[in-house]
């Protein structure tokens, strides 16, 4: 069946508050808040507000039953083995810095980390900083013309030596998804550990995490329809069970005393402090509703809206795309320049059309710089997005370019 | 419903922990912190055979803990391991709200406990330190 | 003039959605949302949202403006001398966490960090595994009798070789207010750091934090009535350039090539990744609420409040004050045991009278140990609080001695 | 008002500034990065006595850092580093909303850009990267 955009549209409250024209295509930056999020959050802050883990009282324990269903809920969305896999995160920022911290011990000197030219820079500087405290070398695999991780000379690029392999699952510049299975084929082979950027992934659709063969995953609650403010980290459940913790303090403890402390298991070791509970319970409210979607219809209607985007591109003078022409393996996210116009000027310009679209290095500079440029102009498509909306893109385009060329 | 929670026979059990002792002559002795509250049981097995012959006790913890231990101590000398396994099958069963007749009779009094879903580990407490005694006595003996 | 608590009490919509009896006394725990924060929130996450700092298209300028204000906002509340000495984060446990991460190389083998008995987990934690990663030590001020920080053998306690001290300003335990003057001033003689657990004091109206005299400064939003998510770190300017970062990722960077990364100045060199943007605009929000009110009636209700619940306390058989008996430097946070029955079966009970308080150690083990004890019961007010819900915890107290001694 | 943003004169001035070149001859050389977009600066400024005598860009930015630059040159041949302090505030007034007549009138241009908060650093950068060459240029001086 076609997706129902009108009543996908009536699932997010932001087109009740924002008046047409309203081209909302910066969803790789943040998606706009589901129905059901944005219920779980204001009725937990609102109504049934009380801190997690520790209280007996009726709130308390609702409160704490909401924050383990949620888990579950996440759990279930990317096809966890267990529950405990899921580490309730602030982001996936943070969850990519917990990983480089729980993991140091495992990377020594001379010891290198594979991160790749598509990363975002949370993908990146949190390996960086783990290779200088632990004097090791970090080494990237290269790019495509197509704008996709080149996958050509895996055995050079993971060799004995190296200990991570950390990649995106979907690229928030070209849209590219990776093949990961090869990746992890031979970081296997070498006994290294498969870390996955899965910010841009997780919006469109349930996954099959424990089957990817990666050992750690991470995501952000706010670009997949949950609030500001959460995300998840999980890692397979043998790995977890060996790794130190991160942050120190309340509910990740067992025992403290002036002199030591000991440790919670896991996933409470990794969850120091009061968690963001609304924004987790927004994110599972999300997950468990995106769940129920037609997936089939929403991935063929963002494909419709993808290839018309694309053409419509093409046919205008000037224009380059960075990233892949096909329409396979990739999602809905696609970044372009417009020949001798700076990208902020055509997001200032198109944001007088209603057209919301992202201009800058979208915290990729290393990808940037393969493609020779500095600031690219991006739209990213979400299950709300309609014809309409590539329309006034395309339009406001080519009134772009007739006023500043 | 706080009030079923803490109905007479709970109440009652719980008196009897703090009557029961620790056994001087244990074949097998656990203790387990509930992280929670940092509440700890200490639980004292000595077996015949399969069987348990006697156990002891000493809880440092709150009624629902206290009372589970009771039970537990006045029910499982005698207990095979598959019974005692099936008493604690049959308690998680029931705390999740499930119907149906428990080994045990008297677990049924936790019954309220099942809507208070943090409290869950107070009352298993003294059947997962059991379990690992069970284990371990297992393991010695092998 | 008195305060008028109805008044106040229509500032918070759970009262709108709990039916009475509604006792709500463990405000330490956390804060119920205010109006302000409620709005806020709700406001940008489903009518407004758009990522921040880096769009140009109007939705996402006013959130960046936001932002800005929120931070803005804070800075007003705590009294720092400029809006870029706060950090926004996560929440209290992150702030002291990433304390301990940026002060790392100041800390060297054999050097010194003074903690406190009195301390939460989260300001204990934190530092033993930064003594843990530079081979220093860990020692701790002890507590009085009456549940305050010991300050009479600071000389001996802070010397030479203490390089930080790591305190809170008001136990969440006993409520205490530390007397931070003698502290800082040894501190100060000896070159240490002093780095300040703010987050049981700020719910109580706002402060001077630049003429306090310490370094660093850390709180939760949802303790001062704001949302789940967010909190603030304030770090002394001249202190602040210095600093290291804790966490990579975008929005934290000037440049990023694969081999190396420059950072950005403060405060976002330490704000790694998309913020929790409307949990922080929410603490802003009851940040601004919180600084209009008239904090001498607040303070001399909660005063009153205090005074009735201890009296009433003292006058139950069994009962033990943990904590100072005498009402000032204190706040209304007031822990104690009944004999013979266990915190969380008093916890329990009183719930049944529509009493919500707090049993356990409350992550403070090393006061527990001080005072011989495992797990206290735990009142602690707020400005929506009445004599009824004092009323209410005694009565409800007299029935669990009854019915279970 | 995003129209207003990029009125004809802007869009000329921002032209121009293609149509510089550096000088070879320069007392001081800044660059400076806008790090919202990773645009970049380069000013090169010859003085005579306190006054400056020439000054070359070269500019990898936007519209609004290209029409601020050339406002910029064209205005600051001449001028002394008071009167060059004392535009780079009128335009901080006036992207904050203020009104009153800037010291260069053309500066008037980029009133449009209040609104857009983002923005303000793009008009800016260009300024400070001349207040960074002046002080340089004392400091090589003293
Ligand atoms: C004194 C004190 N410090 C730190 C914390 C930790 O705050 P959070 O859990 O919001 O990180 C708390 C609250 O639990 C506290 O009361
Ligand atoms: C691929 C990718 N990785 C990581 C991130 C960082 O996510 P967040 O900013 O939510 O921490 C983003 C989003 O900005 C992203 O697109």
């Amino acid at each position: 069946m076609a997706l129902d955009v009108a009543a996908m549209r009536r699932n997010f409250p932001i087109f009740a508050h924002q008046p047409p024209p309203f081209h909302y295509l910066d969803n790789a930056a943040t998606g706009q808040i589901c129905a059901a999020a944005a219920e779980a959050l204001t009725t937990f802050e609102t109504a049934g507000r009380a801190n997690v883990k520790r209280g007996v009282y009726r709130l308390a324990d609702r409160a704490t039953q909401a924050f383990a269903e949620a888990r579950e809920r996440m759990a279930a969305y990317l096809g966890a083995t267990r529950p405990e896999e899921v580490i309730l995160t602030s982001g996936t920022t943070f969850g990519l810095n917990l990983a480089a911290h729980v993991l140091e011990a495992r990377v020594g000197p001379g010891d290198a980390i594979l991160v790749s030219r598509l990363e975002h820079h949370s993908n990146i500087v949190p390996w960086q900083m783990l290779a200088e405290r632990r004097g090791a070398r970090i080494r990237a695999l290269g790019v495509t013309e197509e704008g996709r991780l080149d996958l050509r000379d895996l055995e050079a690029a993971i060799d004995r030596r190296t200990r991570i392999v950390a990649v995106t699952h979907c690229s928030n510049v070209t849209g590219a998804v990776t093949d990961l299975a090869p990746l992890v084929a031979r970081a296997r082979a070498v006994g290294a550990l498969v870390v996955v950027d899965g910010a841009q992934r997780v919006p469109h659709g349930p996954l099959e995490v424990a089957s990817l063969g990666c050992d750690i995953y991470a995501l952000s609650g706010h670009k997949m329809f949950g609030a500001t403010g959460a995300g998840a980290l999980w890692i397979r459940h043998d790995l977890l069970e060996t790794l130190p913790p991160f942050l120190g303090g309340g509910e990740m403890i067992s025992r403290v005393t002036i002199e030591e402390s000991r440790y919670a298991p896991p996933p409470h070791r990794f969850e120091a402090g009061t968690p963001p509970i609304g924004p987790v319970l927004a994110m599972g409210a999300a997950a468990d509703w995106l769940a129920g979607l037609d997936w089939q219809a929403i991935l063929a209607h963002e494909k419709r809206l993808t290839a018309r985007l694309i053409a419509g591109l093409e046919a205008l003078p000037g224009l380059r795309l960075i990233g892949p022409r096909d329409l396979d393996d990739r999602y809905g996210v696609v970044a372009f320049e417009v020949a001798g116009v700076h990208a902020h000027d055509v997001c200032q310009l198109l944001d007088g059309f209603g057209v919301c679209t992202r201009g800058g290095h979208h915290c990729a500079q290393p990808l940037m710089d393969a493609f020779g440029t500095v600031a690219t102009v991006r739209a990213s498509l979400a299950p709300y997005n309609d014809a309409d909306d590539i329309d006034a893109l395309l339009e406001g385009l080519e009134q772009v370019i007739r006023i500043l060329r | 419903m706080t009030m079923d929670l803490y109905n007479r026979r709970i109440v009652e059990a719980a008196k009897r922990a703090r009557e029961r002792g620790r056994l001087a002559d244990a074949d097998v002795s656990v203790t387990r912190d509930n992280p929670l509250c940092g509440d700890r049981i200490t639980l004292d097995l000595r077996f015949e055979g399969e069987r348990i012959a006697a156990l002891g006790l000493r809880v440092r913890g709150c009624l629902l803990t206290e009372a589970a231990a009771t039970l537990l101590a006045e029910r499982g000398v005698g207990a095979t391991p598959r019974e005692l396994w099936r008493a604690q099958e049959d308690l998680r069963r029931l705390l999740a709200g499930e119907a149906g007749e428990p080994v045990w009779p008297e677990l049924a009094m936790f019954r309220p406990v099942a809507g208070v879903k943090s409290r869950h580990e107070c009352v298993l407490l003294p059947f997962e330190a059991a379990a690992e005694a069970l284990a371990r006595g297992r393991a010695e003996r092998a």
